[in-house]
C-alpha cells in the first residue's frame, strides 16, 4: 500500500497525468462532474458526480465512422479511434462496479470494439466513500464502498490518501507515480473502512428485499398490477437513464454535415417515446410500458442473462435526480413484497 | 395544511364533486415526494403537503382531464398561472378540475440543503422559521430562508389566479427583483456571456427533463422528437445542438411561459434554464409592455400580437453590452 | 517565401419575402447593382414564413451571416405578416445576443419592390460587417465544417 | 466475429431489381466483386442502409445454397423502404450481418414433414427455408406450403411458386386469397380458416410467419387439429438499431429478438411478456 | 428520390456572359437525384420549352431546376411547360442565376460558383416537391350587404343591377343610415333627401334586392363564395307585410313621450312609430320599452285601431340562415360621445349641440321644421360659435381620437354658410386648427363661406364654453394668428364632432375573421392596391367602416367594393391557391396559436375522435385550414410549436434544405 499526504494531492495528479490524460471529479456550478486534469484543478469532495463514470468507456455521442456517397456509390471510411491513455481517478465503488456490468454487455461475443478500445485505455482509480449519503444503496447489490475495487483503490482520512493496486495496470499507474508517493502499511487504511462500515450500517435504504425479482417471476412481476400507479407521475424524460452508470442503450443515426455522412450512436432511453417506434408501429406505447421496461430490465431481465446480477449498483443517482422523484428504490419496495 | 387538505380532499369525494384527487405522495426520505393521482380516502393516507411539494401539478391536468369525471387539484399560485395558461390553449379542460387554491410561502429547495455541506440526510423537520435536519452525521439546524428555492426568493406572485376554494391565505403579485440575474448577464460583455452559456449549455445531456416538466410544452409531439421535422435528436452530437434546443424550447415557449421555474428544478445538471425564459418575458415587458402569461385566459399573447410602431430588431444593438 | 493567407469570404443567407424584397434583389440585378456573390438568396412568401428554427440551421450548417428582408411595415402583401417577423426576429436576435452570439450576424431589414439599390447597399453593409466579425465559431456545428 | 466488422457495414451493389407485387420488390445484392457479401442461415437477417437515409432489418430470402447472390423482398412501408423502392441496379447500399439465430433446418428440422404457413410478405423469411430444404430434398419429409395474400397481385414470388416449387415432387402449394378476383380460380378465405379446412397430420412441424393476428389465428387453429406449441416455430421483427443484443430495444422480455430470435419456437412465446 | 432535369439557360449573354453555363450544367449533372443537366440560348423560347418537355418525357422526369431569370418572371412560364408535358407545375423550381447572379457579378469564376450553388439550393428543394392540385370552391351567387346607409344601398344596387340577388341588413328600422338625417349636402348644396330616398326607393323596389330592416347579424360561417350567415330579425311587434304604413297607430298612441332618436332627441316620437316619412321599409315599430302594452299589458290601442291587423304583440325574434358568396360591410360611423369633453358644456347646455344635431335643426323634417331655434327657449340664436376638431387629432390625449374625421371642415363650412345665407342678422364664428380642403370645388366653397357670406374663420381652439345665468354661452378662446384671447357670448355653440365606427363594428369583425386597427376601422387587404377588399377573402368594405369618408367618396368606395363583389360572383367557382398551409392533424395541440396569427381567418378548430398511440380514442381539438380562404403567407407555420402546421410549397424541410445546400 502507498499514501500520500492530502495537501500534497496536487503533486500525485501531476505526476499521473504527466503520462496519460488524468481525469477526476471536478466541482462544476451545480455538483461535480469528471474534467480533464490540468495545473490547478481541485479534486471535488463531493461522494458523487451528476452524470457517472460510464461516458468514459460509452460516451454520450460517439463517431462509427463516415461514408462518401456520390452518385450510386458509397465509400466507408472508418473513424479514428482514441489511441490515448487515460486514467480516472475518485470514480467510486458503485460507478467501478458498472463497468463490470457494462462489460457484461459490450465485452460479451461480438465484442464492442468502441467500448474494448476505451477500456483498454483507462485506468480506474477508485475512492472509499467516507461520508455516504442516504440516497446510497449499494450494500444491496453486495457492493462495499470500503473495498472499491477498480485497477487502483484508494482511501482517505483526514490528512492521508492510501492506495492499492488491485490490477497490473494499477501496479503501473502507482509505479509511474511513485516518486510521490510514500510507502505505507497494509492496515493504514483499516481505520477509515472501519469508520466508514459503521456509518454503512446505518444508511436508510438497507436489505432491499430483492427476493422477488427472479426470471421464474418474470411473467407476474410484468404482468403487475403496480405499474401504472408507479408510472402515473413519470414524465417519460430521459434523466433516471442518462445520469444511471448502468443504462446502455443506444441509438445509430445518420448525420448529413453537407460533405458526407457521419453515422453515430448516442445514448438513448427507453423511457422515450420514440425508443421503439418502426415503420410498422410501436409495441410500447404508453409510458407505462416503457416505465416498466426500464425497472424489467435492471431487475429482471438483465439478470435473466447474466447469472442474477441486477443491472444496479445503487449509486442513488436516479434517487437524487428524478424530476418526480419516482425510482428504482420505490419500484422494488411496491414490488418486492407484492408478489410472492 | 396537510390535514385540511386531506380533510377536504376527503369530502369532495365523498360528495362525488370528484372523482380524482392530484397532490403529492409521500416519498422515500423527507423531500422526495411524487406527484400522484389519489381516487379513494384509503389512497389519501399516503398524500402530503409540506416544504417539499414543489411539484407543478398543472400540465398532470392535460391528461387528467380527457378522463371521465373531475378531478380535484391543489395548485399553488405559481401553478395557477401554468393551468390559466394552459386552459387559453384548449390543452386543459377547466370544467374538468375542481382547484383547490392553496396559499404558498415558498418551497424548499433540498439541493440547497445539500450545498451547505449537510450530508445523509435522514430526516427534515419544520420548525418555526427554521429546518431541523437529521443526518447520518448528527442533527442540524437551517433557516428556511437560507434554503428557500431560488424561483421562490424572487417569487414572482403569491395570488392564486384561478380556483374554485382556497385553502390558506391568498397572496399578492409581488414586485419581485427576478429579473436581476437577466440584468447582470446583459451587463456582461458579449464574450462573458458566452462564456457563461458555453459552460452552462456544455453540461446538457439532453435527458429533456426541462421540456417533459413544463407545463408550456405540452405538444402532441415535440419538434425535436419528430424525424420528420429535420431537427429532431435524442442526444446532442454537437455542442451546438444544446444552443438550438435550448434556443428554440425557449423562443416556443416565449410569450407563454409563466416562469414557474420547473425547469431549472429538474435539470439534473443544474442549468439555469429559466434564464432563457425570463430573457424573453423581460424581453416582452421591455420592448411590448407588460404582459404575464398565465394571468388571464382570453389575452393575446405577445408573439400572436403587433402594434404598427413596434420596435426593429436593431434595437438589440442599442440596449446592454455588445 | 511569404504565405498567401486565403481571404475570409462568409456565406450569407437572406430569407426574401417574395412580394417585396425578392422583387427588390431583382431590381438590382436589373440595374447591375453590385453586392457580393456570398449572398445566396432563399425565396420565401413573407418573412412571417422565416422560421428562428432556419436561422439556426443556416449558422449550423456554415453560414457566417442571416440576414431577413420583407416589405415595409404596413406594406405586407398578406397585410400583417413582417409585423409579427419583426416581433419574432427582434426577441430571437436578442436572444442570440444574450447568449453571446455577435450583433452583426442577424439583421431583419425592409426592403420594397423599387429599392433595388437599397438591397445592394444593405447587402453590402452586411457582408462587410460580418466579414469584420470573421468566421461564425459561436453557433457552428464542427461536423459540418469543410474539412 | 468482432463488433468491428459487425457494427461496421460492407458494401453490397443492387444486381437486381424485381417487381414482385404493387409494394414489394426483390433486390438481388452481391459483393462489388461480384459473389456474396457474406454467409447465412436460413431465416437470418441482415441490416441494410443507404447512407443518410437510414438502416433497417431485412430478411434474407434467398437461400444459403444460393452461392451466387443473396435477395431481399422489401415491401415499401417508411422512409428508409421508399427509398430502396427507387434504388436502380448499380446502386451500391450497405450491409451487415447476418444475424439472429434462424430456423433449427439442420436440427429440429430434419427429417420432419413441414407445413409453411405464410400471408402477405410473410413469405420472405420462409423463402430461404423452402428453398434450402429443395435443395437438400433428402433431409426433409413432406413440404406443404400454405401461402395466402389480399389479392392475386399481393402473392409475392408467384412465378417461381408456380413455375417451380408447385411442379416440384413432394411438394403440395395451397394459395388463398382474401376476396374473390377476376382470373382467379384457386381457394378464397382467410390463411388460418384455410390451413384449418386443410387439417394437416398433427406429427408435422409447422413454420408461420405473416401478420400478428394471421399467426395468432392460425396458431389457435393448429392447436384445435392438435397439434402442440412446440412443433410450431414462427419469427418475428422489432425495431432494431444494432443487431448484435448490445442497443437495448428489442428485446421481449430478456430475449433480444435481434440475437436470440428471431425464429421462435411458439411455446417459447408463451414464456414471454406479450410484448410486440 | 425524384427524377430530376436540370435546365440552365443562357438568356443570350445575359447568363452566358458572366456564367460558365456549360460548367453549370455540368457540376449539377452529379448531384443526387439529377437524370439529365443540360443548357440551352433561350429556355423559355419555343424550341427551349420544347426541350424540356422532351427530357420530361424521354427521362421520365419527376422533377425540373430551371437556372435561368427571376422566377417572377417566368415561374408561370415552365409550370405551364411542365404541365403540357404532364408533370405537375408544382414539381418545377427556379434557379435565379440572372437577376440574381449574372446581372450582379462581373467575374465568370465567381459568378459560375454562385449559379452552381443557386441550382443546388433548387435541386435539394425539388426533391421535397410535392404534386399540387389546386382546389376549386364554388361560389353562391348572392350577396349579403351589412348596413343600409348610402354606402350599403349603392353598394346593394350596384350589385343588384349586374343581375346577382343582394340582401341587406339594417339595425334600424329603416335604411337611409346618416345621410338621411342630413339636411344639405357640400359643396353643391343638394337637399339630401332628394337625392337619398330616390335611391332608398329603388333599392326596395329592386327585384334582385332584399331588405331585411331591423335586423342584425348573428352569425357568420363559412369562407369565401360560401359563406353561411344567420340573421336575428328583431320583433317590431308589426307583421312588415300587413302594415301599409298609414300612421294611424302612431298618431293614436297614447304613449308619445319616447325620445326620438331620429331627431337625435330634440323631440319625441310615439312608442309604435315610424323614423320618417319616407322610410324603408315604411312599417310601424313598436317600442317595447316605452309601449304600453307591452310593459303593463293594458292599453292595446294601436291594434284596435290598425286596420291591417299587423299588431302582434306576441311576435318573438326570428332568425333566418342564407347563404352568400360575398359579404360587404358598410357598418358606417357615429359622432363620438362627448361626455369626456366637458369644457364645451356639451351636457350642461341644450344650447351646445353637436353638427348632426344642428343638421336636425336645419332640416326641414326635423324637430323645428326647418327654422333655426335655439333648444332651450326657441328663440333664433344671434351669434353661432362653431368649433372644430372636437375630439378629432388628439394625438397623446386620453381622450378623442388621433385620426382626421376628414368631413367636419366642410359641413362645418356648410352650416355656417346656410346659417349666414338663411339669417343674414347671425354672427358666425368657426374655430378651427386647420381647414382641410382637399376635394372637388372644396375649397371654393369654402373660401365661398369667408368671403362671400362673411363666416369669421378663427385659428385657434376653444379652452371652454361656460352657460350664463342669462341662457347664453360664454365662449373663452385664443386666436392664434393674432395673438389675443378672446371671449364670444354666443347663443349657440356648434360641435364637430370626431366620428367613429359603429359600434356593431368590432362584433362582426370578429364574427367575419375580419381585422380592424386599434380605432375599430376595418382594415382594407392593401391600403394602396385593394383598399376595398378586407383582407379576410370575399368581404368587402364600403364607407365609413373602413375610415371617414364624405358622401361622393363613400359611393365611389361602394361602388368599388360592387365591382369587386360581381368580379366574384360572375365566377362559378373559385381555384385555389395550392401554395396554401395544413395542419397534421395528428400532431396538432388546438391551441390557437396559428387561428391567432391568421389574417384571413383561414383556420378553424373542431373538435374530432382519433385514435391515440396508447389503442385508447380520444376527442381532440385540432386545427384545419380552409384552402379556400387560406393565401399562403406562412404566419401560421411559425406560430406553430409541434410544427404541425406547415406550408406547400415552401414547407419547413424544403426551405432548411435550401439552407444546407447553400451553407455547405
Amino acid at each position: 500500500m502507498k499514501q500520500i499526504k492530502l495537501d500534497s494531492i496536487q503533486s500525485l495528479f501531476k505526476a499521473l497525468s504527466a503520462t496519460r490524460t488524468l481525469y477526476l471529479p471536478v466541482d462544476t456550478p451545480a455538483g461535480a462532474d469528471f474534467k480533464k486534469y490540468e495545473d490547478g484543478v481541485l479534486w471535488s469532495g463531493a461522494l458523487n458526480t451528476n452524470r457517472s463514470a460510464k461516458d468514459f468507456f460509452f460516451p454520450q455521442t460517439e463517431n462509427m465512422m463516415d461514408f462518401k456517397v456520390e452518385g450510386k456509390t458509397i465509400e466507408i471510411i472508418e473513424p479514428i479511434r482514441p489511441d490515448e491513455d487515460f486514467v480516472v481517478f475518485g470514480v467510486r465503488a458503485c460507478d467501478a462496479r458498472s463497468f463490470e456490468l457494462l462489460d457484461k454487455v459490450f465485452l460479451c461475443d461480438p465484442v464492442d470494439t468502441y467500448y474494448k478500445n476505451r477500456r483498454e485505455h483507462g485506468v480506474i482509480v477508485t475512492v472509499c466513500c467516507n461520508k455516504p449519503a442516504e440516497t446510497c444503496f449499494c450494500t444491496n447489490f453486495g457492493i462495499d464502498p470500503t473495498a472499491p475495487g477498480g485497477d487502483v483503490a484508494c482511501w482517505q482520512d483526514a490528512d492521508t490518501l492510501y492506495l492499492q493496486a488491485n490490477t497490473e495496470a494499477g501496479e503501473a499507474l502507482l509505479q509511474s507515480a511513485a516518486d510521490v508517493l510514500a510507502e505505507a502499511d497494509d492496515s493504514a487504511a483499516d481505520g477509515v473502512k472501519e469508520t466508514v462500515k459503521a456509518i454503512m450500517a446505518k444508511l436508510p435504504i438497507q436489505n432491499l428485499d430483492l427476493s422477488a425479482f427472479t426470471e421464474d417471476n418474470l411473467l407476474n412481476l410484468f404482468g403487475s398490477e403496480q405499474w401504472k400507479k408507479l408510472s402515473e407521475a413519470c414524465l417519460g424524460c430521459g434523466t433516471c437513464t442518462f445520469v444511471c452508470p448502468t443504462c446502455q442503450c443506444y441509438d445509430i443515426k445518420d448525420f448529413d454535415t453537407g460533405h458526407g455522412i457521419q453515422r453515430f450512436r448516442c445514448w438513448d432511453s427507453c423511457m422515450y417515446s420514440e425508443f421503439t417506434r418502426c415503420a410498422h408501429g410501436n409495441p410500447r406505447l404508453s409510458q407505462v410500458e416503457r416505465f416498466r421496461q426500464r425497472f424489467m430490465h435492471k431487475l429482471v431481465y438483465f439478470p435473466a442473462n447474466n447469472n442474477g446480477d441486477f443491472s444496479c449498483v445503487g449509486c442513488g443517482r436516479c434517487l437524487a435526480k428524478c424530476p418526480i422523484s419516482m425510482n428504482i428504490v420505490k419500484v422494488i419496495k411496491a414490488l418486492g413484497g407484492a408478489n410472492e | 395544511m396537510q390535514e385540511a387538505m386531506m380533510r377536504r380532499a376527503k369530502e369532495l369525494l365523498a360528495d362525488g364533486t370528484v372523482n380524482r384527487v392530484l397532490g403529492w405522495q409521500k416519498g422515500e426520505f423527507a423531500y422526495d415526494h411524487t406527484p400522484a393521482v389519489f381516487d379513494s380516502a384509503d389512497q389519501l393516507e399516503q398524500f402530503v403537503y409540506d416544504d417539499f411539494t414543489a411539484a407543478n401539478l398543472s400540465k398532470y391536468l392535460v391528461k387528467e382531464t380527457k378522463q371521465e369525471g373531475k378531478i380535484l387539484a391543489f395548485l399553488k399560485p405559481c401553478d395557477t398561472y401554468s393551468l390559466n395558461q394552459l386552459t387559453k390553449e384548449h390543452r386543459v379542460n377547466r370544467d374538468k378540475v375542481y382547484v383547490v387554491g392553496i396559499g404558498c410561502e415558498g418551497k424548499a429547495d433540498v439541493e440547497k440543503i445539500k450545498a451547505l455541506g449537510i450530508d445523509g440526510i435522514l430526516g427534515i423537520k419544520a420548525e418555526g422559521d427554521n429546518f431541523v435536519v437529521e443526518t447520518l452525521y448528527g442533527n442540524q439546524t437551517v433557516a428556511k430562508t437560507d434554503v428557500l428555492a431560488e424561483r421562490c426568493v424572487v417569487c414572482k406572485s403569491r395570488k392564486l389566479m384561478t380556483y374554485d376554494e382556497i385553502l390558506g391565505e391568498d397572496g399578492e403579485v409581488i414586485n419581485s427583483n427576478r429579473f436581476d440575474m437577466v440584468e447582470k448577464l446583459e451587463n456582461m460583455t458579449a464574450d462573458e456571456r458566452f462564456a457563461f452559456w458555453q459552460n452552462e449549455l456544455s453540461r446538457c445531456i439532453r435527458c429533456n427533463a426541462c421540456r417533459n416538466v413544463c407545463p408550456a410544452c405540452t405538444c402532441e409531439k415535440c419538434v425535436f422528437d419528430n424525424v420528420n421535422s429535420g431537427i429532431a435528436n435524442t442526444a446532442a452530437a454537437d455542442s451546438f445542438e444544446e444552443k438550438m434546443f435550448h434556443v428554440i424550447r425557449a423562443f416556443h415557449v416565449a410569450g407563454r411561459c409563466t416562469d414557474c421555474g420547473e425547469c431549472s428544478r429538474v435539470c439534473p445538471q443544474g442549468i439555469p434554464l429559466h434564464l432563457l425564459n425570463r430573457k424573453f418575458i423581460k424581453d416582452i415587458n421591455e420592448l411590448y409592455g407588460e404582459y404575464q402569461a398565465g394571468e388571464d385566459t382570453d389575452s393575446k399573447g405577445p408573439l400572436t400580437n403587433f402594434t404598427y410602431d413596434d420596435c426593429e430588431p436593431s434595437i438589440v444593438h442599442e440596449r446592454g453590452v455588445e | 517565401m511569404q504565405v498567401e493567407k486565403k481571404e475570409f469570404k462568409p456565406t450569407i443567407v437572406a430569407f426574401c419575402c417574395n412580394w417585396c424584397s425578392y422583387a427588390g434583389a431583382d431590381l438590382s440585378g436589373t440595374n447591375r447593382l453590385n453586392y457580393p456573390a456570398n449572398v445566396k438568396i432563399i425565396r420565401v412568401p413573407c418573412s412571417c414564413r422565416v422560421n428562428p428554427m432556419f436561422v439556426l440551421r443556416a449558422f449550423q450548417r456554415g453560414a457566417d451571416g442571416v440576414i431577413i428582408c420583407g416589405c415595409h411595415p404596413g406594406d405586407c402583401h398578406y397585410t400583417t405578416g413582417n409585423y409579427y417577423a419583426r416581433r419574432r426576429m427582434t426577441l430571437l436576435f436578442s436572444m442570440l445576443d444574450f447568449l453571446g452570439i455577435e450583433r452583426d450576424r442577424t439583421r431583419l431589414e425592409w426592403v420594397s419592390a423599387a429599392e433595388g439599390a437599397k438591397f445592394a447597399k444593405t447587402m453590402n453593409e452586411f457582408v462587410e460587417a460580418v466579414t469584420k466579425l470573421g468566421e461564425n465559431k459561436r453557433l457552428e456545428d464542427l461536423r459540418c465544417k469543410k474539412q | 466475429m468482432n463488433v468491428q466488422e459487425t457494427l461496421i457495414p460492407k458494401l453490397g451493389v443492387v444486381t437486381d431489381v424485381r417487381i414482385d407485387t404493387p409494394d414489394v420488390k426483390t433486390f438481388r445484392v452481391n459483393a462489388l466483386d461480384g459473389g456474396k457479401v457474406f454467409d447465412h442461415m436460413p431465416g437470418q437477417c441482415a441490416m441494410l442502409s443507404i447512407p443518410g437515409v437510414g438502416e433497417a432489418m431485412f430478411s434474407i430470402t434467398s437461400s444459403p445454397t444460393n452461392t451466387e447472390f443473396m435477395e431481399f423482398s422489401i415491401k415499401k412501408c417508411g422512409c428508409l423502404t421508399n427509398w430502396l423502392h427507387q434504388m436502380e441496379v448499380g446502386q451500391q447500399i450497405t450491409i451487415r450481418g447476418p444475424y439472429g439465430n434462424g430456423f433449427p433446418v439442420d436440427t429440429e428440422f430434419k427429417g420432419k414433414d413441414l407445413v409453411f404457413v405464410a400471408g402477405g410478405i410473410g413469405l420472405a423469411p420462409l423463402r430461404s427455408v423452402i428453398n434450402y430444404v429443395r435443395d437438400n430434398r433428402a433431409d426433409y419429409g413432406t413440404v406443404d406450403i400454405v401461402y395466402g395474400s389480399r389479392s392475386m397481385d399481393d402473392l409475392v414470388d408467384y412465378k417461381e411458386i408456380i413455375d417451380e416449387w408447385c411442379k416440384e415432387e413432394g411438394i403440395n402449394v395451397y394459395l388463398t386469397i382474401d376476396r374473390e378476383q377476376e382470373g382467379w380460380d384457386g381457394h378464397v378465405g382467410f390463411v388460418p380458416n384455410y390451413v384449418k379446412e386443410l387439417g394437416f397430420d398433427t406429427n408435422k412441424t409447422v413454420i408461420i410467419c405473416g401478420p400478428p393476428i394471421m399467426i395468432k389465428f392460425t396458431l389457435a387453429g393448429l392447436i384445435e387439429l392438435g397439434f402442440d406449441k412446440t412443433q410450431v416455430y414462427t419469427t418475428m421483427e422489432l425495431k432494431m438499431k444494432c443487431g448484435v443484443g448490445k442497443c437495448g430495444r428489442c428485446n421481449i422480455g430478456a430475449k433480444y429478438v435481434c440475437k436470440d430470435g428471431p425464429v421462435f419456437r411458439c411455446d417459447q412465446l408463451d414464456e414471454m411478456p406479450n410484448e410486440y | 428520390m425524384q427524377r430530376i432535369g436540370v435546365f440552365v439557360c443562357w438568356c443570350g449573354s445575359n447568363i452566358a456572359g458572366t456564367v460558365d453555363v456549360h460548367k453549370v450544367a455540368e457540376a449539377l449533372k452529379s448531384e443526387p437525384g439529377v437524370v439529365i443537366a443540360t443548357q440551352y440560348q433561350y429556355m423559355c423560347s419555343e424550341a427551349g420549352q420544347t426541350l424540356i418537355k422532351d427530357a420530361i418525357r424521354d427521362h421520365k422526369l419527376t422533377g425540373i431546376v430551371v437556372c435561368s431569370c427571376s422566377p417572377r418572371m417566368h415561374e408561370a412560364t415552365f409550370r405551364k411547360t411542365a404541365a403540357a408535358a404532364g408533370l405537375n407545375p408544382y414539381m418545377v423550381e427556379i434557379a435565379n442565376i440572372r437577376e440574381q447572379c449574372s446581372w450582379i457579378h462581373k467575374d465568370m469564376e465567381v459568378g459560375t460558383e454562385k449559379a452552381i450553388i443557386l441550382g443546388r439550393a433548387a435541386i435539394a428543394k425539388v426533391h421535397l416537391n410535392a404534386p399540387l392540385v389546386a382546389g376549386e370552391s364554388p361560389v353562391v351567387k348572392r350577396a349579403l350587404v351589412i348596413g343600409g346607409g348610402i354606402a350599403g344601398i349603392q353598394t346593394a344596387l350596384d350589385i343588384a343591377d349586374a343581375g346577382f340577388p343582394v340582401d341587406i341588413v339594417e339595425t334600424k328600422p329603416t335604411i337611409g343610415g346618416k345621410m338621411a338625417q342630413i339636411d344639405k349636402t357640400f359643396p353643391t348644396l343638394d337637399c339630401a333627401a332628394c337625392i337619398l330616398t330616390p335611391k332608398m326607393v329603388d333599392a326596395a323596389q329592386h327585384d334582385k334586392i332584399n331588405i331585411y330592416a331591423y335586423s342584425e347579424v348573428a352569425e357568420v360561417k363559412g369562407f369565401v363564395g360560401n359563406f353561411s350567415v344567420k340573421i336575428k330579425q328583431k320583433a317590431r311587434m308589426v307583421d312588415p307585410v300587413k302594415c301599409t304604413g298609414c300612421g294611424l297607430c302612431v298618431e293614436k298612441c297614447p304613449m308619445k313621450k319616447v325620445p326620438n332618436e331620429f331627431n337625435l332627441g330634440m323631440d319625441k316620437r310615439s312608442a309604435i312609430y315610424i323614423p320618417f316619412a319616407q322610410a324603408v321599409p315604411k312599417v310601424a315599430t313598436i317600442d317595447p320599452t316605452a309601449c304600453l302594452k307591452m310593459k303593463t299589458g293594458k292599453c292595446g290601442l294601436c291594434a284596435t285601431v290598425c286596420e291591417a291587423g299587423a299588431i302582434d304583440y306576441t311576435q318573438q325574434d326570428s332568425f333566418i340562415e342564407e347563404k352568400y358568396g360575398a359579404i360587404v360591410v358598410a357598418t358606417g360611423y357615429n359622432p363620438i360621445n362627448l361626455d369626456q369633453f366637458d369644457e364645451f358644456a356639451y351636457n350642461q347646455s341644450p344650447d351646445v349641440v353637436t353638427s348632426l344635431e344642428f343638421e336636425r335643426l336645419t332640416n326641414a323634417a326635423g324637430p323645428t321644421a326647418g327654422t333655426l331655434l335655439r333648444p332651450s327657449d326657441g328663440k333664433h340664436p344671434h351669434t353661432l360659435v362653431f368649433v372644430q376638431c372636437v375630439g378629432s387629432r388628439c394625438d397623446g390625449a386620453e381622450k378623442g381620437k388621433s385620426y382626421c374625421s376628414k368631413i367636419c371642415c366642410m359641413y362645418t363650412a356648410k352650416h355656417a354658410m346656410l346659417c349666414r345665407e338663411k339669417y343674414p342678422d347671425t354672427e358666425v364664428y368657426v374655430f378651427y386648427i386647420d381647414v382641410r380642403t382637399p376635394g372637388k370645388n372644396f375649397d371654393e366653397f369654402y373660401r365661398r363661406a369667408v368671403e362671400e357670406y362673411g363666416v369669421k374663420y378663427i385659428k385657434g381652439m376653444v379652452g371652454k364654453v361656460a352657460p350664463q345665468a342669462d341662457g347664453s354661452l360664454l365662449v373663452q378662446a385664443s386666436d392664434l394668428i393674432e395673438g389675443e384671447q378672446l371671449k364670444i357670448k354666443a347663443d349657440m355653440v356648434v360641435l364637430a364632432a370626431a366620428i367613429e365606427p359603429d359600434q356593431s363594428a368590432r362584433p362582426l369583425a370578429t364574427m367575419l375573421t375580419a381585422s380592424m386597427d386599434t380605432n375599430d376601422f376595418f382594415t382594407e387587404a392593401h391600403p394602396k392596391l385593394r383598399p376595398v377588399e378586407s383582407p379576410t377573402a370575399g368581404v368587402f368594405l364600403s364607407g365609413c367602416c373602413q375610415g371617414p369618408k364624405d358622401i361622393p367618396e363613400t359611393v365611389s368606395q361602394a361602388s368599388g367594393a360592387a365591382a369587386k363583389v360581381i368580379g366574384l360572383l360572375v365566377k362559378d367557382s373559385l381555384t385555389c391557391n395550392p401554395c396554401v398551409a395544413h395542419s397534421d392533424e395528428l400532431m396538432c395541440n388546438g391551441c390557437s396559436a396559428c387561428e391567432k396569427v391568421c389574417p384571413y381567418g383561414a383556420i378553424t378548430y373542431q373538435d374530432k375522435e382519433f385514435r391515440m398511440p396508447d389503442r385508447t380514442t380520444a376527442i381532440r381539438r385540432v386545427a384545419s385550414v380552409n384552402p379556400a380562404v387560406c393565401q399562403g403567407c406562412g404566419a401560421c407555420t411559425v406560430a406553430c410549436p409541434s410544427g404541425a402546421m406547415d406550408l406547400n410549397g415552401f414547407s419547413n424541410s424544403q426551405i432548411m434544405a435550401e439552407v444546407d445546400a447553400i451553407c455547405k
